[in-house]
């Protein structure tokens, strides 16, 4: 397989940080420690590229095409820094305002449609009656567990939960616990296949490259090396508090 | 509309009556284990661990976050009159001041301000996710707390730490409106309070007006919800799309 | 029972977590090594993803939203590349890409590479064509639906979107006969019902990391989305399109894992219960 | 004066622009429709802008850790401070799709940040064999359906026992489905309430830090 020199470092680089990422499963150690400052510090910068990139697209292009108002905006834009000063942090709260108010307005307008009136009308057309009998105890389950676990999170009408009633939020809980239940198993579907593909990035285009299989038990020994608690290992000596 | 309109005032409206009367609240299960999980703290003479999750006070988790504020004010005052050391950390810088005089004030309540150690107590540990993450493992492992409470906005770090205060063998409860997080504490947690239960819990050791009187709104808000349900249902039931027909308009 | 029995049950819930931690990695790596070939159902839901491109009529835009972050990658980046075969092999439509995450232009590239469009003919900025990332999630879907090229004027390499015969009579959500969003943000999966779904009624397919499936579920039950996969029935949509890639190749390990992780967990509710049993023989 | 400024005005600005869009979308009143275009464009801009936040709180953190040489982190302060700089300047200067950035992306951040959302899954393998117990009726329920939708998620177990199939299939639309849409409403109601206490100005938390006259007003 014919790869290019930049391609090959490219590789190298994110095995080793693959490798040294999952050894925290195991214990913290130094890899892990700089692995993860790369991650935080590329996260960082990656964030200023595209904000740089979006301000110039979305707010230079039309301001340079004649939106002059625009201009308002990158002023704006430049006093939400403002939070950093000590005295003058308040100016940033202009800018704040209006993210916080579109963010709010764009939220509340859907939430009500999407994911109050449209779920309960959902819930309101499902057929009990008419249907075949298994479709309809399920239905009718549905609708148990959708009215119970709305009820359980009503908090303030203590009177609604005294004695008997006390069942309601019983039946609510065992319909969570299931999907609890569910969503978990999911989750573990979800992270094997993300531990699968970053194995399958290291067995196919990794250790194939030369040097890789040489390089492999050197860089675990290397971490289990590290591993070992720094007062019991003969070098380097402890000089920071872990 | 509508709808938001009625919700809009049900809930201004009881967030004016709850400034003369507060509203009374349910029993939460969770927070009744609280005494007995920092009681079991004093018997092993072990900390007690509290965090509150990511998330900053000026995001849309703002209110998780306050929430795990107000529950920490109360486990401080318990472990305060129990003589049990309670770690706090923290993965906001903003938030440092604001726990410091929660719990200073705590400490006083409980009559024992001379035992509290702001600097020993409160953990800043990064503003970085992981980095956060591990620092607290690193808590969990060297002091060995005997119980663990997260509540506030919880991410990825969930699982880890459940599972990892679960090894040192820490009882536990967690709280998190964060739906996709709720899960891993369920499977690992001895106590669990379950998406906006947190709120209630919050609102109902804060004593806050606007909070409570916020949430009496909303439970407003599910109780339409519940009745128009119901109707729906048995309309539908009896062949009529009445309630349906009327959420349409 | 004897004082070793007890130990045993304790031992036996107390394993080390590097042990299980270096058997589960023993689990992944045999079944890469040595494939087994073992068979994938077809699930409804994937069956009705591939049923809705199939039915869309020639000349229709798509809007596709690559919504993810790196993380999600190994689930989704399969799903998105036996989608595209899809829609390209079926021919005389428009997709276009838009990124509600940050990383999304540079996986699309991935993607793009993986499926290379034109071995079937398909011609960037006439079949396809990526506008690049928007931030502000639902603030970016709610102005991209309002009015396009008011929010973007241009592709992610900044030419100029007039140069490209695809966005001609593309102005705003109602130019879209079809959603489709790839993601591992709640924000992303559920903004999209909230932003474009709910006031434009555009038919909405959705493919999410498995952990987020369960609490998009009610959104599919009210009809909000066609059609909610997880990436990880992207091998169900490879053996759809006939076309076996990256996500058929983790269906092995997948099945082996699980059936470990299902083990573990048998084994240690047998060893709770027989450390209590132990511990109440003791006792009493 | 100060306070009308600083506190009244900017809760003000949040009123008028969450109302502005939510009119916007339910009655359609001629003219709000471009101001609300422009709103929109300005709160992607705006957003844009704030991504250099998570930055600077990091230049902020690691130059203290630099000047007071922390222990143990310092050497790594700068490396990150470092890394900030290479991303940012190649990610400028060749633009975000560019070729050199692109292979800097994939050699480090893309591989990072796949590598640390899967390791959550050895968590989770422990999670599995330590803590999923049926310890009571609920955890045994949890445990009870989690294995079902493991077994599932298994292809080849499901093709073996195709029992499992439809069995999985409900449970994830009636239990999981019902039991998500239940906590759905509830949590639709607390967003809703928490933009009614924002638009009043009851939830200031997004004032952040507080000026010294309000501290003293007594918020």
């Amino acid at each position: 397989m014919a790869v290019d020199l930049g391609s090959v470092i490219q590789i190298w680089i994110a095995a080793l940080f693959t490798i040294w990422i999952y050894s925290i499963a195991f214990r913290d150690n130094v890899f892990f420690k700089f692995a993860e400052h790369t991650f935080v510090g590329a996260a960082a910068g990656h964030s200023i590229v595209y904000g740089v990139d979006n301000v110039l697209r979305y707010g230079w292009d039309p301001f340079t095409k004649g939106a002059l108002f625009y201009a308002a905006v990158f002023l704006l834009g430049v006093i939400l820094y403002t939070r950093y000063h000590k005295k003058y942090f308040w100016v940033s709260r202009f800018p704040l305002a209006v993210m916080v108010g579109i963010g709010i307005g764009l939220s509340m307008r859907a939430t009500v449609t999407a994911e109050f009136i449209a779920q309960i009308q959902s819930t309101a057309a499902m057929k009990v009656l008419g249907v075949d009998a298994w479709t309809g105890f399920s239905n009718l389950l549905f609708i148990i567990i959708v009215l119970t676990v709305v009820y359980f999170f009503v908090f303030t009408f203590p009177a609604m939960h005294a004695g008997k009633r006390g069942i309601i939020s019983k039946i609510a809980r065992y319909g969570m616990m299931a999907a609890f239940g569910y969503s978990f198993a999911n989750t573990v579907l979800s992270r094997f296949n993300m531990i699968f593909g970053r194995l399958d990035f290291l067995m196919t285009s990794w250790l194939p490259l030369p040097g890789a299989m040489v390089a492999l038990p050197i860089v675990l020994i290397l971490l289990a090396y590290a591993m070992i608690p720094a007062q019991k290992r003969p070098w380097p000596k402890p000089s920071k508090p872990s | 509309m509508g709808m938001l309109i009625a919700l809009w005032i049900f809930i201004i409206g009881c967030m004016e009556m709850a400034k003369k009367k507060l509203p009374s609240f349910r029993k939460l299960a969770g927070l009744d284990a609280l005494p007995e999980m920092v009681g079991r703290a004093a018997e092993m003479n072990r900390p007690v661990h509290f965090t509150t999750g990511l998330g900053e006070l000026t995001g849309t988790v703002a209110p998780q976050l306050v929430a795990g504020l107000a529950v920490l004010g109360y486990v401080s005052e318990l472990a305060a009159k129990y003589g049990v050391k309670i770690i706090y950390s923290v993965y906001q810088a903003q938030v440092m001041p604001i726990a410091t005089e929660l719990m200073r004030e705590a400490y006083i309540r409980a009559g024992k301000a001379d035992a509290f150690d702001a600097e020993g107590q409160i953990r800043y540990l990064s503003g970085e996710q992981f980095a956060y993450a591990t620092a607290v493992q690193g808590i969990a492992e060297r002091e060995r707390p005997a119980a663990n409470i997260m509540i506030g906005p919880f991410y990825a770090e969930s699982m880890m730490f459940s599972e990892t205060f679960f090894r040192i063998g820490s009882i536990q409860l967690a709280g998190t409106a964060r739906g996709y997080q709720i899960p891993f504490f369920a499977v690992v947690c001895d106590y669990l309070l379950i998406g906006e239960e947190i709120y209630a819990a919050g609102a109902y050791l804060s004593k806050d007006a606007v909070q409570c009187g916020s949430i009496q709104g909303q439970d407003l808000g599910k109780l339409i919800a519940w009745i128009l349900m119901f109707i729906g249902v048995l309309a539908t039931a009896a062949g009529s799309p009445i309630i349906i027909d009327l959420l349409k308009a | 029972m004897s004082k070793k029995g007890k130990g045993f049950w304790a031992r036996l819930e107390d394993v080390p977590r590097e042990v299980l931690y270096v058997i589960l990695l023993i689990v992944f790596i045999i079944p890469m090594l040595n494939p087994i070939g073992f068979p994938v159902p077809i699930s409804d839901a994937v069956k009705k993803w591939y049923a809705t491109i199939d039915a869309m009529p020639a000349g229709s835009a798509i809007m596709i939203d690559f919504g993810y972050s790196g993380g999600g990658e190994p689930e989704l980046g399969p799903m998105a590349v036996a989608v595209y075969h899809h829609i390209f092999r079926k021919g005389g439509l428009k997709s276009i890409t838009m990124s509600t995450s940050i990383e999304g232009p540079l996986l699309w590239d991935k993607v793009i590479a993986e499926v290379k469009p034109e071995t079937y003919g398909a011609k960037y900025g006439v079949d396809y064509i990526h506008i690049g990332y928007i931030s502000g999630t639902e603030t970016a879907m709610a102005a991209v639906g309002k009015d396009l090229r008011a929010t973007t004027n241009t592709d992610y390499k900044k030419v100029s979107l007039d140069q490209f015969p695809i966005m001609q009579g593309i102005k705003d959500a109602s130019s879209f006969k079809l959603l489709i969003c790839y993601t591992t943000g709640g924000d992303q999966s559920e903004g999209w019902v909230r932003q474009w779904y709910t006031p434009y009624k555009v038919p909405y397919l959705c493919s999410v990391i498995a952990m987020m499936v369960p609490t998009m579920l009610p959104y599919q039950k009210a009809g909000q989305i066609v059609s909610l996969t997880a990436g990880a029935q992207a091998g169900e949509m490879e053996l759809l399109i006939k076309m076996p890639g990256r996500g058929i190749k983790s269906a092995d390990v997948i099945t082996l894992t699980h059936l470990l992780v299902f083990a573990f967990v048998i084994i240690g509710n047998i060893a709770y219960y027989g450390r209590k049993a132990s511990e109440r023989a003791g006792g009493g | 004066m100060s306070l009308l400024v600083r506190r009244q005005i900017p809760i003000l600005i949040v009123f008028v622009s969450a109302l502005l869009v939510m009119v916007d979308y339910f009655l359609k009143i001629p003219g709000t429709g471009p101001v609300v275009k422009d709103l929109q464009n300005w709160g992607i801009i705006l957003t844009a802008f704030a991504l250099g936040f998570g930055a600077v709180n990091l230049f902020y953190l690691h130059t203290r850790h630099i000047s007071r040489r922390t222990a143990g982190q310092w050497p790594f302060s700068i490396w990150l401070l470092l890394m900030i700089v290479v991303f940012a300047v190649i990610g400028v200067a060749t633009g975000p799709t560019g070729p050199q950035y692109s292979w800097l992306y994939n050699a480090s951040y893309f591989a990072l940040n796949a590598t640390v959302y899967s390791s959550l899954g050895f968590y989770m393998t422990t999670g599995c064999y330590r803590a999923l117990r049926a310890r009571n009726a609920e955890a045994a329920l949890l445990l009870v359906v989690g294995a079902i939708a493991l077994l599932k998620n298994a292809p080849a177990v499901a093709v073996g026992i195709p029992v499992i199939i439809p069995a999985e299939a409900w449970l994830s639309a009636i239990p999981t489905t019902s039991a998500q849409r239940g906590i759905m409403i509830g949590a639709s109601l607390g967003a809703i309430a928490l933009g009614v206490r924002t638009m009043i100005g009851r939830e200031t938390g997004f004032l952040g830090r507080l000026t010294e006259a309000e501290r003293r007003g007594g918020t």
